[in-house]
């Protein structure tokens, strides 16, 4: 059975509480049609009320569920065919990180995904979705190999964040991070990065230099974990959900910031409530970017890019201007 | 609030003299390299490597670096550009950038006031233009007092307009990093910030411009993956520490101690990630002689 | 003396049919995949990985793939052509360079001529222009009957060829390369050949045209160091043995024993070094999409 | 003391004669000013007659003599300046590649080398000059900022040939070499690669791409040691000799296969016994061809680059001509 968070909880108990109505309607044959449908009501009502108001911490909760859809799950509903290419050519292949050539509305794009495994096995064979350098190394070969041959690139993040363990620092993780931002900035073609689960730290903006940034509405972006960000400040990492907040790490938030373009929609509950629902909104959101940036001029492409990343930032100049803190000041 | 600290200190181009006071970055050492100061201030420093009892004014006459073992102290931003910089050459860039507190963050404020009164600095980087040996350079440095030289908006603002100014006037780069990494107070701000002056090194390296990074104590996180490993040529500083993830981190995380040794300079460059280990006596005829050989002129290129 | 041979050939554009004979090639399979044959030539092949005894018919009819285990048997290059060229659209190319004996070198003269015998092909390459499920295509392909597939100056001149063939004509380039390296018996000129193919492949990158480089049993020393490593995309047949330098050198000179499995397609896709590991079988269909997603018109570049 | 090949033998006998003879004389105060002059007049003409009819194996063992000077030997002779720059960004600094940038007759150009070791702990450290694929990447990474910068490259060449043990294997030994041949051959920078010892087959070859390709006297240059091809040939390793011969490795006969451009003097002897007076010859020749290279316009010199490699290579393409094997076909 589906995991629950203990928000969903008056839901389901609504829910048990119409089953058991039922049957007891059944068995006894008595006629309770009418206080099954109050409570059907209350329940839609509870689902729009919850669902609709998650807090920061709660929508962490959603995008990290074990039974969210990964990479791998979309690829049936978004694409017509997809070849996996792996390796870097230089050390291994990580599977943490996906790459491919797809086809996507009849378009050939490159795809680079960073994949989560199901359950522990294949989770240690992906490194919960942490990449090594070498993942970094992989994306950046087959992104390349997008710009030259003129194929717009897709990507989707989802990992708690690049690998941080004595190998990594080896091979140069930081390095691996740096070129590959500095590769997806330079390219011609059109690139959109989507966030279909965790956005964590360097690790996730490493793919997330697009043209078009989209985020699935209960999906999170962060420069930090809520727990290290708590355990730095409060020295309490259960105080995760105070720091979620503080972070305003979500989608929201981000359009608002100006990293985000557009939220991508889910279902109530989340992703994992319906795949294809979801992978549908997707489809048709990214489609629509995507016809939006092919008929731009490849050094347009480029430019945009560059532009978009260079307006963001919140900052004083005119130290002459008072300081009043606002929502007026993140125009800049 | 904030006035009076931006009436205080005024921001002019500073002259750099070898001898002015370089510290006072290290007044209060952070770990690992160095261990808690036992000393009163200002009048000596504890030699965190060798021991040794050192008087502030020798070790600032040689350029914070232990007279007895060779350890580098920390060093402020104006420390650092007054050991490299010709006379009267430096001309600020973007000193009236300063940063505001767009998520609302608890504690950034008060954290900011903290930082420059600490660091009598606006902000965790010093950016600005300035001949070295005779050649004009664009220079960068991270200040250390301030949060840790961490990147927010204007860091990253500051950084990323020094490198375009570059372009502009066609010359060479370099950054002295030492930064604890992104600032999370500004959360996903500061995490473009990386890309922002990652791209704006791509289109240095499009024009065919040099820049020499520079990876000084410490170098970590959201600096490290960006603008501080990008460079043509990297350069380190004895013994500093350079990584990815903090030694603290990896050890909570992944339950994994690292080896002795590692993150080191000299470990990233047995793992193939540093060009030179340059001591800082050494730096300012390194950084000299490399920018000398990428001049215009001196190159195949210019003479066709 | 050589002159019979080549009157003997005429070499002209043979058609492609899926049912012709593929082999003789692995009629003498060379270890480590496969072990001497036991069995009388011809009728039936005993497969050296299941140890199932086949009708060399039966094998034939399976592109030389086991029917049990789906162990690869090598394949002859009108083989391999026969599998994945349209009927009838192959042309080939350069099949009148033949090899001289440069540096008089013993025996290679003999040599040459029992690889014209054994392999019934002037060289140990073939090349030309095809059209795979409709799309045109040049495609590449060692002749591993000719001294095991190594290349001296007629591989690399004609490789060379095709490719720079493939520039003219906007052609995507397919090689299959099967080869035990460079051709000692060409000495100096043999090695130039990796830089001479590797060079052409550089320009083929140049003009932005796909090169799909297909590695299969067994590819070691100078084609490894050359054009089969230089893919945009490196597909590998299953289980086939790749690598730079062979394990019974490694053993010799560095008293290494190689662990089970090292240098098997699979164990270069672990490492980072294929991307796709592709069955006989399926291999025609592969190559089909990944030429049709590069074909121009499909990507973006040739839409604005 | 130097090591000494038994076909030097009779040089140092008469050598060390002539310092008896000396010896006897002061002693003795006896004038043999005479017999002495005749018997250096002699070491004089057995030096010519033996340094200067070398067969290949001789001139292999010179090659490979281990005071052969190395790399950094000729560094103060060849170089105002020489910064050394290290690690592939990616894995390692591999030691048996050496490169940087350097001053050269006052003109700033990359350098790659590849360096074996003087005694078995520099050796060690050096791999004996086997580069791993990481030494390979870090030529490249040099190289392509030899290009971005506009600086001429000199690489030198002094390899028992690629490392060949598991580890490169696993990093992709053959493709790093490819993606060097690769790389060179797409410079529009000068490149002038010397044989300076030993060139071991495609280890070697992988610097060897230049526009000009220069070859010590006493250096040989090969698609295989004669070792493993006696191994080969006639399963017999003792007839290194003979391998060596039919190899035709040698400075003149690379000349005459159109791969070497010109051969350096050595002293007689072999480099190692004057390196001032090797360096200084090495000096002038890789200056002449800077000089003529540097007058070339970029996209001239990849194009000529490219038409030298495209001209190696002998083969027969009519098939209606007489298959004589002659000196002349090597004209082709
Ligand atoms: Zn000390
Ligand atoms: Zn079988």
């Amino acid at each position: 059975m589906v995991q629950l968070f203990d928000f969903e909880k008056p839901i389901e108990q609504l829910v048990q509480k119409i089953s058991e109505l039922q049957k007891f309607s059944a068995d006894k044959e008595i006629d309770l049609s009418q206080e099954v449908a109050v409570l059907e009501k209350k329940v839609a009502f509870l689902k729009k009320e919850i669902y609709g108001n998650l807090e920061p911490w709660q929508k962490a909760q959603i995008a990290r569920h074990p039974e969210r859809p990964n990479f791998y799950d979309y690829i049936p509903f978004l694409f017509e065919d997809f070849i996996e290419l792996k390796g870097d050519r230089l050390f291994a292949d990580d599977r943490s990180i996906a790459g491919g050539i797809a086809l996507f509305h009849g378009i050939p794009v490159t795809v680079i995904a960073q994949v989560k495994g199901k359950g522990t096995k294949e989770n240690i064979k992906r490194n919960f979705g942490m990449p090594h350098p070498e993942g970094y190394h992989k994306a950046i070969r087959l992104m390349d190999q997008a710009e030259k041959f003129g194929r717009p690139i897709l990507t989707f993040i989802d990992t708690p964040g690049a690998a941080c363990d004595l190998a990594a620092e080896e091979r140069g993780q930081g390095e691996a991070i740096a070129r590959c931002l500095q590769a997806m900035s330079g390219y011609s073609v059109p690139v959109i990065s989507t966030i279909i689960g965790e956005g964590g730290s360097g690790g996730a903006l490493a793919l997330g230099v697009g043209n078009a940034v989209l985020m699935l509405e209960n999906s999170f972006y962060s420069v930090i974990a809520p727990e290290s960000c708590a355990s730095i400040l409060w020295k309490d990492t259960t105080k995760a959900k105070e720091a979620a907040a503080a972070l305003k790490f979500t989608a929201q938030d981000l359009q608002r910031l100006g990293v985000a373009d557009e939220i991508v929609r889910e279902p109530l509950g989340g992703a994992h409530k319906d795949l294809r629902q979801t992978a549908d909104e997707l489809s048709q959101v990214i489609s629509k970017y995507l016809v939006r940036l092919r008929s731009e001029k490849p050094e347009v492409l480029k430019e945009k890019r560059y532009q978009k990343l260079r307006a963001i930032g919140v900052y004083q100049e005119n130290s002459k201007k008072t300081l009043g803190i606002s929502e007026k000041d993140l125009t800049k | 609030m904030f006035k009076d600290i931006f009436r205080k200190k005024k921001y002019v181009t500073i002259q750099s003299a070898p001898m002015q006071k370089l510290g006072p970055s290290d007044a209060s050492p952070k770990e690992p390299t160095t261990s808690k100061k036992e000393l009163p201030d200002g009048l000596w420093a504890k030699c965190p490597k060798c021991g040794e009892v050192l008087f502030n004014k020798n070790l600032e006459e040689n350029a914070r670096v232990c007279t007895k073992c060779e350890h580098h102290f920390r060093i402020s931003a104006r420390g650092r550009l007054a050991l490299l910089a010709d006379e009267n050459s430096f001309e600020e860039w973007d000193a009236e950038l300063v940063s505001l507190d767009p998520l609302e963050f608890p504690g950034y404020q008060g954290k900011l006031m903290e930082a420059m009164e600490k660091s009598g600095t606006t902000e965790a980087v010093l950016t600005g233009q300035a001949l070295l040996d005779g050649i004009p350079v664009v220079l960068v440095f991270n200040e250390a007092d301030f949060m840790m030289g961490s990147m927010g908006s204007v860091v990253g603002e500051k950084i990323t307009r020094a490198i375009e100014k570059a372009i502009d006037l066609r010359l060479p780069v370099v950054i002295f990093s030492t930064s604890g990494g992104a600032r999370m107070q500004e959360g996903i701000l500061s995490l473009y910030q990386m890309a922002k002056t990652s791209a704006a090194l791509g289109r240095l390296a499009e024009n065919h411009l040099l820049y020499i990074s520079v990876l000084t104590d410490p170098t970590f996180g959201g600096v490290t993956a960006s603008y501080a490993s990008l460079g043509d040529i990297a350069i380190a500083e004895p013994n500093a520490l350079i990584g990815f993830t903090g030694p603290r981190v990896i050890k909570q995380t992944m339950r994994q101690e690292l080896p002795a040794g590692a993150q080191t300079a000299e470990f990233n460059q047995e793992h193939g990630l540093i060009d030179l280990i340059v001591g800082r006596a050494q730096m300012r005829s390194v950084l000299a002689r490399l920018l000398r050989y990428h001049q215009e002129g001196a190159q195949y290129g210019a003479t066709v």
